[in-house]
């Protein structure tokens, strides 16, 4: 993680995703969707029993928006 | 993430379509169905027709089109969307009417009512979402079920001598005099999402400009009964599902006097 | 008004025709159906006028598309008619539930023919059960209205609009070969509105309002069974206030024929010769089969010594009847399956039920 | 005063027609009155045939098993009705097309008018048999008056055949004084 | 045989599937049908099952085609069934009423859910009326059977199947989610058929005999009624010969329960309460719906203070009772549409009219 | 004639086909039904096959087939005679199974029946009369009404933003994957009747070789509604109806092995 | 007639056809067909109504059977 | 006697499993039982529950309103069930995933087992967890006898799988050890 954060720090994101955690079902769909590589399936369990997506990379972000747009659930908001 | 890079970001690049109401989906997870919805939403926010749009849901897992889309819509009894929408449509030519129904809704029971409102011209838009199998009854043998798929009802496969072939609804209705466009997209890959709103806003346009039948076939998953992880369903529409059911414009009516 | 401009405006017309003169007078601009005999005129009658003032006529592929038609052009708010005959209302019926469950008005003619199957096309009165008990799943209702005469295809017809909008509910008209193939004079009564047609429930795009919806599906906690009861109390409304029927020569009467429809109307002949043999005969004739004018026949029961059910079936009405009263040995039925009874026939039962030689 | 007539012959003679005009002068002097068609699946161009009936009080029955009359302009209809008609009752035959030693029941009153040569030969056209008929008809029962059969023509005369009426009304009366004469 | 033996041959199953094994112990060995909820489990078995034993499974692309299969299959002379739910019994009235006039055999699964439309999931009742007084066309009827145990599910089902030959008429299985979804344990007894099988009048292609042929369209003189009296003395003959009813604890009774299929079932748990605490409650619960038991309704309406009918609906089966006695006033209705009444509030009900306190 | 002239000619060159029943028929001066019958039992006397058929009667004109074909004949609910001959070929698969349809059954309300035997492959052989109206009725429009017809139900003529174009059954049933032979043919000349002969002809080998489906369109005609003379209804079959459906074969499976 | 018989005498007939007349409903399908002109409506009118088809000039029949194959009511037999 | 137990949880937990497990030993008892699944419409990977009623005397109602019993194996189902469990009933809530702190009511007869604990950890298997629970419920309420459970296994067990029925009997004792030493 601080070695994200540094690396994030390096090459500065151009964009940013938030992922609902309890609307997420864990499809996983949107981990290979993102180009860079940024999103990763995470741990805890949300109410409906699925272990939400995560916006694990955030530094490599470029608010492209494919995530987003791949997400059959509609959890991915995305700034830029 | 740090706050601070939270507020660097103020523009919304992506957000919920207005025409989305913003409530958790009863979708399984990676289920496609979800993809088509949101399409749906951008189009009509798209085309500004919210509050001009009268859909019709159809039997299937569906149908509950009316908890997530914010328009005013109809339930259809099994298949009968596109006679649903016919009476709709000749009751308020003004409005925009469309129809989101499942293969074994449009393709099986529904065959009649589909073929009949293409053939008249009927000016709807069906959006027409194929996963080869009846999703909300627990995965039974479609019409568009592929050969040698197993499902709760061809547990040994689907076989062409006993069950016939999988139908091939986008070709079909482009035969019909009556269609205006009929296209077939997938929702697999970020480029196919992207050929799918194109396709689905050149449908809204056809009924738009009065030129007649227009419908979308979307290829899409059912990961829960396929028995498959959702990347590995959408592995399987694109491959052997495109493969049969080949994505493409199959008619698009250029001039609005068409005859 | 005096006798010569009554006349005046007296038309002659076919039974069928007269219930779309009616339809139209009632506002209906939406008629969709499918040929089927014996009730053909009504289609052509409608796809020759509708056009000429604006109205929509529309011939669907199959009577499964009609009934679907005719949903939307509701769901929109609209006064909308279909018809057909036995087969074709068969097939109805899964759309007919879907409309009882929408709570969605429309008018569904009956010109019933014989049955079962393809049966053929002498007139008959084999669908009661079918649209009296509401031949589609789930136990809903509507009202039935059973015409005797062309006078009241007319009539019937724009009380049926009322009926379905007051009730958000389809509405039954039904008739018999009979009644829709002949003609007679009927006077064009004008329409006089009896419920109001504002239908703020109706699909109209959601401009300055939330969306709203139309559908039958009630999956949550138990919101089907209260759905369920809610129609209940609408029929148990209609029982209350929709009962029509006509007291025919009652006063005093012994025997009391219970008929309907065509059968109804020859056992007004037969009632009329028996009168003038001083045999005390008279008619109950339900206008309404649902709701049953049950009540009133329960209390005809107490006065007289006898009930004959005349049907132009085995016997269908006749159970309404059973249900409707406790004199149950005063009940004899008549029963002329796909065929009309006449008027000697009936007239020689009431003879031999009176106790005089035939 | 009830009374009631089945009408029968070929599909194109004009059948129908006549059944209608018959019921709309019968509504005309204000008495009340049925028609009844048959419909349905029968051969086209094979037989056609209405049943009227015309009464002072409210008609019960508009079909009729046993007819008061028959007006016959066709061979196989008068082996279909000639059975059914009540005793005594009247019996109308076109005898260009029908032979009256077919008849044989004594009981009827039996009037054979060579319609059709009376509509070819002196009114002039062929189509107009069963006009011919309809006034022997109403001549031989009084069921209405000829008068309100003419003037009631333009109501079962669509506009296009108007110039047409005035053949009709020979037609009528061809058929009136035809039964006239051979009472 | 002892006990020990008849634990051993008692299996564990769905309802559904139980209908499924009694379908094809009676020789069963076509079934077409297309799916709904809640009766998939029968097309499912059927795909699994059929194509082992050498039998068929076809599934159709809606109902209407559906029942048009099952038409066929049994012109051809050969046993066969299929199942649905509401909306899809709707849709097969056509073809229904088609085979009664054809005088067709075959046996028909409702396995009924909430309505009426799309309706719900839920258990119900509601499809009594379309059932029982049949929901096509020109009044024909059917032996409808009400199991209310997964036994039942398996048993009837072959009496369905003998009753469909005995009278050449569709035959009808009304059970509802519950008994179609529920396990529990039950002995699978052997066929014995109780009628020929063999189908003279069947197309098999006319060697060596004249050519015959399947229809109910009847049109010359007056056939047609000839052809429905004919039908009519067969359903004479079923009300003679196969009324079928448990009688629960009736003996002594002064609380009569009416009812069927699983609103009996959950009846017994009350009445067995009640029974304990010294109310004299018991039970008439109609195997066949049609034949209804209306005479044996009569003869425990005169011994009994009160009638309680209980249905899973807003009140159907009553009419049949209601029409069945003349003790109309002994009569009380519990209504549960879409949903079971509970042990407790059927036993409520029966402490209530015992006079008991709650 | 003399009778001299009669004794000479002993050899009967035409005489009624075995298979049809020796009574005058119901139909109409001039109807081409009449043709069909007689085709399709010679057809079934060339192939001896009467003794191992079962028939399928629609509703509509030709209701009464088991009054004219002397095979066994079962009469289905209009426009489900392709799913009572699904019926009667799952239980007998042996036997030849024939359904004799008209354009309002077929191509109307029994549009999801054909379609899916056809898709299924079904070994059924149909022969389909098309007289562009709904003659037992008393010629409403159909689906395969001309533009501009005028009917019972369309007095003002069939006009294709109302009421759609007329559909072309044997070329939509030709796109199926299970459909073995479909053609269209008519009779309204000798060399015509001739024709339809060899395809009905071809139709019966389809499902004798257990090809799959086999459709055979007659266009017919209907005198009597089209409100025109037997000779003038020929004309309009040789004019206008065949240069809108064009007479041919759309399909024809070469090889029994068909996939 | 006269002429007819004696024209057929000269270029003997090949063939016969017999019309039912009772079955016949008068639609003259077949006299177009016959290639010879053989067939004519007559005059006689039977218990159907219609006036039916008659042989008119045996003479030139070939016994090609095209009318009886146009005929949509069978009432066509040909010998030969 | 007649008891009852609704048991719920995530779809995929095995939940229906223990419930026809239950009901096959039951069954094997010589005692009446119903078992009634949830069915129909409600989301896949959803949540999954059965009722199973127990009885010496022929059952009526296999649907219960208020249970006597739950098992309950995921948080929704204990929001579910919770307020509709009789009075001193029995509740089993797999601690793994469910808050034992939300359960409130203090008149239940509460077992909190980590069964997704104990069957990962010392069964060596997550997939028994609801085995695990199944064993606690037997044990606690004494609805059939384990041994029958054990019995009883190949029934619910497809031959596929059947080198796993000794984990299963591991995983049932488990349960019931846990619970014996939580009495
Ligand atoms: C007349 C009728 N038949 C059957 C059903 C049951 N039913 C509900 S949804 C459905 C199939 C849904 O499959 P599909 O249309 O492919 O939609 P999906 O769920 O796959 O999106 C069926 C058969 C019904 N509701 N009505
Ligand atoms: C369900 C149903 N709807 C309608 C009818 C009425 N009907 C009988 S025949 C027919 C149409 C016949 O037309 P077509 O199929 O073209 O045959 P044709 O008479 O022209 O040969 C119709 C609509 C019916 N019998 N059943
Ligand atoms: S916005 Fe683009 S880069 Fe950022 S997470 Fe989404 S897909 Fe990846
Ligand atoms: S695509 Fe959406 S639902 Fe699926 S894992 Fe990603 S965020 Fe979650
Ligand atoms: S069952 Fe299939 S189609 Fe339905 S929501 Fe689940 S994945 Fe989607
Ligand atoms: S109505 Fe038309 S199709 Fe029917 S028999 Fe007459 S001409 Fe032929
Ligand atoms: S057989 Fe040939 S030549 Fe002779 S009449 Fe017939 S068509 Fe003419
Ligand atoms: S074709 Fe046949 S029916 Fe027609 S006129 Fe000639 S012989 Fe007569
Ligand atoms: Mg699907
Ligand atoms: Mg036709």
């Amino acid at each position: 993680m601080q070695e994200a954060a540094k690396k994030g720090a390096a090459a500065a994101p151009k964009g940013r995703i938030e992922i609902d955690f309890e609307r997420c079902k864990a499809c996983e769909l949107c981990v290979p969707a993102c180009p860079k590589n940024c999103i990763e399936m995470g741990r805890r369990i949300n109410a409906g029993g699925f272990a939400a997506a995560v916006f694990a990379r955030p530094e490599d972000c470029t608010g492209c928006a494919i995530c987003a747009e791949s997400c059959p659930d509609v959890c991915i908001e995305v700034w830029r | 993430m740090t706050d601070r890079g939270k507020d660097r970001f103020t523009k919304k690049v992506y957000a919920r379509p207005k025409s989305l109401v913003d409530v958790k989906s009863h979708f399984c997870p990676g289920c496609h169905h979800g993809i088509a919805h949101r399409i749906l939403a951008e189009t009509i926010d798209h085309f500004g027709l919210r509050e001009q749009t009268v859909g019709v849901a159809c039997v299937g897992c569906a149908v509950f089109l009316y908890d997530y889309i914010d328009v005013d819509v109809a339930e259809a009894p099994h298949g009968r969307a596109p006679a649903v929408a016919t009476g709709v449509k000749r009751a308020q030519p003004d409005k925009f009417v469309f129809t989101y129904q499942g293969d074994g809704d449009l393709a099986a029971i529904g065959t009649s009512e589909v073929i009949h409102a293409a053939n008249r011209g009927e000016n709807i838009t069906v959006l027409f979402v194929n996963n080869t199998t009846y999703g909300m009854t627990g995965g039974q043998m479609a019409p568009t079920t592929m050969l040698g798929q197993k499902t709760s009802t061809s547990p040994y496969g689907r076989d062409f001598r006993k069950d016939g072939y999988p139908i091939k609804m986008a070709e079909l209705l482009a035969t019909l005099e009556g269609t205006a466009y009929s296209a077939r997209v997938a929702t697999s890959t970020p480029a196919q999402i992207r050929k799918a709103k194109e396709a689905v806003k050149k449908a809204f346009e056809m009924q738009i400009k009065e030129m007649g039948f227009s419908i979308v076939e979307f290829l899409s998953t059912c990961p829960t009964n396929w028995g498959m992880k959702p990347l590995d369903a959408q592995k399987r529409v694109l491959g052997e599902m495109s493969e049969y059911f080949p994505l493409g414009v199959y008619k698009e009516r250029k001039q609005a006097d068409f005859l | 008004m005096n006798v010569a401009a009554r006349v005046e405006q007296r038309v002659f017309m076919k039974g069928n025709e007269a219930i779309c003169v009616g339809a139209i007078a009632a506002g209906c601009r939406f008629y969709y159906g499918y040929p089927i005999t014996p009730q053909n005129d009504i289609p052509e009658y409608m796809s020759a006028h509708l056009p000429t003032i604006g109205g929509t006529f529309l011939q669907a592929e199959s009577e499964v598309a009609t009934i679907n038609f005719i949903l939307g052009t509701s769901a929109s708010g609209k006064r909308v008619m279909t018809s057909s005959s036995g087969p074709g209302i068969s097939l109805m019926q899964e759309g007919l539930s879907y409309m009882a469950g929408s709570e969605l008005p429309a008018v569904v003619v009956n010109i019933s023919r014989s049955g079962p199957g393809l049966g053929g096309i002498a007139p008959s009165q084999g669908d009661y059960f079918q649209a009296v008990k509401c031949g589609g799943h789930g136990g809903y209702r509507m009202p039935v209205l059973a015409p005797h005469s062309v006078q009241e295809m007319y009539s019937l017809a724009m009380l049926a609009f009322d009926l379905a909008d007051k009730y958000r509910n389809p509405a039954m008209i039904l008739g018999d070969a009979i009644v829709g193939q002949m003609k007679e004079p009927f006077t064009q009564t004008p329409y006089v509105p009896t419920v109001s047609q504002e239908k703020p429930w109706a699909l109209t795009g959601c401009a300055g309002r939330p969306r709203q919806h139309v559908k039958s599906l009630y999956l949550k906690d138990n919101a089907i069974e209260v759905h369920n009861w809610k129609l209940h109390r609408k029929y148990l409304k209609m029982q209350e206030e929709e009962v029509r029927y006509e007291d025919y020569h009652l006063d005093g009467a012994k025997i009391a024929v219970v008929a309907f429809g065509t059968a109804a109307r020859v056992s007004k002949t037969a009632i009329q010769w028996a009168r003038r043999e001083g045999i005390a005969a008279g008619m109950l004739r339900p206008i309404t089969l649902f709701p049953f004018p049950g009540a009133q026949l329960e209390e005809i029961a107490k006065r007289v010594d006898v009930l004959l059910v005349i049907e132009m079936n085995t016997g269908q009405m006749l159970e309404d009847v059973k249900a409707s009263t406790t004199f149950h040995d005063k009940i004899r039925f008549l029963g002329k399956p796909c065929a009309m009874p006449t008027p000697e026939e009936i007239h020689g039962e009431l003879r031999k039920l009176a106790g005089r030689g035939r | 005063m009830t009374t009631d007539v089945i009408m029968a012959g070929f599909g194109g003679q004009g059948i129908l027609m006549i059944g209608n005009l018959l019921s709309i002068a019968a509504m005309e002097e204000g008495r009340h009155v049925t028609y009844f068609p048959a419909y349905g699946v029968e051969m086209r161009g094979g037989t056609a045939n209405c049943t009227v009936v015309l009464s002072d009080e409210e008609i019960g029955s508009p079909v009729v098993g046993r007819p008061r009359a028959c007006v016959v302009m066709n061979g196989p209809s008068l082996d279909r009705y000639l059975p059914a008609i009540r005793e005594g009752g009247d019996l109308v035959i076109n005898r260009s097309l029908v032979d009256p030693a077919k008849v044989g029941r004594k009981d009827l009153r039996l009037l054979a008018i060579p319609a059709n040569d009376i509509a070819r030969e002196v009114v002039g056209s062929q189509q107009l048999a069963s006009m011919v008929a309809l006034g022997a008809y109403v001549q031989r029962t009084g069921a209405v008056r000829m008068q309100t059969l003419f003037d009631c023509l333009p109501k079962v005369i669509s506009k296009k055949y108007e110039k047409f009426i005035p053949l009709n009304v020979n037609a009528l009366k061809e058929g009136e004084s035809f039964a006239r004469n051979h009472a």
